[in-house]
């Protein structure tokens, strides 16, 4: 019964990706993505990955949406007219789908315990769990600790990504300083939204704080909370205006927060080399292995939390602070 | 006996749950201008979670999940209506007006 | 009767697709994203009691709590457009 | 039942190439960033959707019970930093799109390769 949902959200995913390539006002595309990213995490929850989810629903309701509005204030709202290779690039795609569509005819059934994805190191992850790590989410247990290399290397790509958005935006913004203070900027003047938004900002303050140090025992973990803590600071920007978000958390502590979680992640590994051990190696943090797994998992956890926090917070502000957005 | 008591009340308000948003979907499609079809999604969103989730409730007893539910529908009481009003001003911002009313004197021209 | 309320649900937001999809007015689909998202939520509370895992329902809860922040970023792009190009234009399309 | 497990993967495919095809076909630099986005989405949902044993549940452990089948973590984990990533990149992207548009004045691929040549 659960598939035929699936196969339902499914469809209603494709109507969407299709309306969001074919539609010519770039305004109706980035709403329609928010509708994608509702389905897509649906999509995922229903396929048992409530992690995933969560994260898609922090970045996708909360983040992206933002983004992609403040990007079209800087540039324009209608595309253009297409281009003339359509015919090509139609047939080009209708091969390739094709070609992927027979191909998946080899592949393993849905859902198939057997299938060579669930043979080789996820039941080791599964029983491993609970003898080294001791934490109920098993998710946050592969992601801190049994590839916490990988997880470093992805916190330095959104490092990079937040670090190459200062490079294109941070200077020479369009509007000065004291500009900013004359406008009377975000939704100051519409009492309603304002009120509600305010009570919000705290719960959602709280809740990111739960995401990040439930996630071992729930769905969460440093980088659905990152992206929560920056939507509330984000939905603060956009109730007072930038400026007293900017106040609040000025540009330096955001580039603070950015470093400061990245080298919180690398300290903790270069202090289990340190101790003895390998890089990233939790159990020496403490002298029961077990418990020293746990503190490491807290710790690179709030490592990724503060870094995500940062960057997208500086993105925010990249966008927002530009133009008229 | 109670407990099929509860059972029977849970079904009913889900289904009615059910139906409200059903309802409001089809106004959502149906009416003729933005403001009637925001009518019809903000009012039956406002209806349709109280009853759902009030169904789920007597389902899930005393526990930390009536909790989160409890704490889910307030947050949707509280953010459904702001945002259609959100919505509205933002309409009305972008001159946007009622299809079938006239704008009042004094706001048509800004 | 889970199955029941989710599929009425689920068809909703079909219905609530086809709003998008087809327009006319931008606030439309703007609608239609606020529809679906609290269809979504609400979809997310019922199959977590389906799965027989009410601990998941963190995820409807970090919908229910930042799904505004998209309307409110709509209000305020148009806000500022009609700020900054003046009145007059009536952004209509 | 066969061929509703097969769908996963034709939505895979198709959704995959409805990204690609925004890509290549569209020249709004945006569009192209959309494209992308779907391009990644569709990746997203063939991880996850190999990562689902049947009859599974999410790979939290619940507290008593032991023998309980899960879904792979693996995939999950990947995707989950992925979407992070994704958004991160995606911006980046924007930001690119920002600056093009304040030195050409333009986000449509022709026009700029126009203002290039002369």
């Amino acid at each position: 019964m659960i598939v035929v949902f699936d196969v339902f959200l499914l469809t209603l995913l494709l109507i969407t990706a299709f309306a969001i390539v074919q539609t010519p006002n770039l305004f109706v595309a980035v709403m329609l993505t928010g509708i994608f990213s509702l389905l897509l995490a649906s999509n995922f929850f229903l396929l048992d990955a409530a992690d995933v989810a969560l994260t898609e629903a922090a970045v996708g309701a909360g983040i992206s949406t933002v983004l992609f509005l403040g990007a079209l204030a800087l540039t324009a709202e209608r595309e253009a007219a297409p281009s003339s290779n359509r015919a090509i690039a139609l047939l080009a795609v209708s091969v390739t789908v094709v070609a992927i569509i027979y191909a998946t005819f080899d592949k393993p059934r849905f859902a198939d315990p057997g299938a060579p994805v669930h043979q080789h190191v996820a039941p080791w992850y599964l029983e491993k769990t609970r003898e080294a790590v001791d934490i109920p989410n098993v998710v946050t247990a592969v992601l801190g600790s049994f590839r916490g290399y990988d997880t470093l290397g992805e916190v330095f790509v959104v490092y990079t990504a937040g670090i190459g958005v200062l490079f294109l935006l941070g200077k020479n913004t369009s509007r000065r300083q004291d500009d900013l203070d004359d406008a009377p900027l975000g939704l100051r003047h519409y009492l309603i939204p304002r009120m509600v938004g305010r009570m919000l900002i705290p719960f959602i303050l709280l809740f990111g704080l739960y995401v990040q140090f439930h996630g071992e025992y729930g769905p969460g973990g440093g980088f659905q909370a990152g992206a929560l803590v920056a939507a509330a600071i984000i939905l603060y920007a956009l109730l007072e205006g930038e400026n007293r978000a900017l106040r609040v958390l000025p540009r330096g502590l955001l580039k603070g927060l950015i470093a400061g979680g990245a080298l919180l992640y690398g300290a903790v590994g270069v202090v289990g080399m340190l101790l003895g051990g390998k890089f990233l190696d939790y159990s020496l943090l403490s002298s029961n292995p077990v418990q020293g797994q746990q503190i490491g998992i807290l710790l690179i956890e709030a490592g990724v939390g503060i870094t995500v926090t940062g960057v997208l917070l500086s993105i925010f502000h990249a966008f927002a602070t530009r133009g008229k957005f | 006996m109670l407990e099929t008591l509860l059972d029977i009340l849970s079904w009913l308000l889900l289904s009615a749950g059910g139906l409200f948003v059903f309802v409001g979907g089809v106004g959502a499609l149906r009416m003729p201008d933005l403001y009637t079809r925001m009518h019809a999604a903000s009012v039956t969103d406002s209806i349709a979670p109280i009853l759902i989730i009030a169904g789920i409730m007597l389902q899930a007893g005393l526990s930390l999940a009536s909790i989160k539910l409890a704490a889910i529908l307030l947050f949707l009481l509280l953010t459904g209506p702001t945002a259609s009003n959100a919505l509205a001003s933002a309409a009305l911002l972008a001159g946007h007006f009622p299809e079938h009313a006239k704008p009042l004197d004094g706001e048509s021209k800004q | 009767m889970y199955y029941a309320v989710s599929f009425a649900l689920i068809v909703t937001m079909a219905l609530a697709l086809v709003r998008a999809v087809l327009g006319p007015s931008v606030y439309d689909r703007v609608l239609a994203v606020n529809m679906l998202g609290t269809k979504t939520v609400l979809l997310l509370s019922v199959i977590t009691f389906l799965f027989g895992r009410p601990d998941f329902l963190d995820l409807a809860l970090a919908y229910s709590l930042i799904n505004f922040i998209g309307v409110l970023a709509v209000l305020e792009f148009f806000r500022s457009r009609a700020q900054h190009a003046g009145p007059g234009d009536d952004g209509k399309r | 039942m066969e061929l509703l497990g097969l769908y996963y993967y034709w939505v895979f495919a198709i959704l995959l190439m409805t990204g690609f095809y925004a890509v290549i076909a569209k020249l709004n630099l945006i569009k192209k960033l959309l494209g992308l986005s779907l391009f990644q989405a569709a990746v997203f949902l063939l991880y996850i959707t190999m990562g689902k044993v049947e009859g599974g549940t999410a790979p939290i452990l619940a507290r008593g019970s032991a023998e309980q089948l899960f879904s792979n973590p693996l995939p999950q984990v990947l995707i989950l930093t992925a979407i992070v990533v994704g958004i991160s990149t995606t911006a980046l992207g924007l930001g690119i799109v920002v600056r093009i548009k304040e030195e050409y004045g333009s986000i449509e691929e022709h026009e700029i390769l126009e203002i290039d040549r002369q």
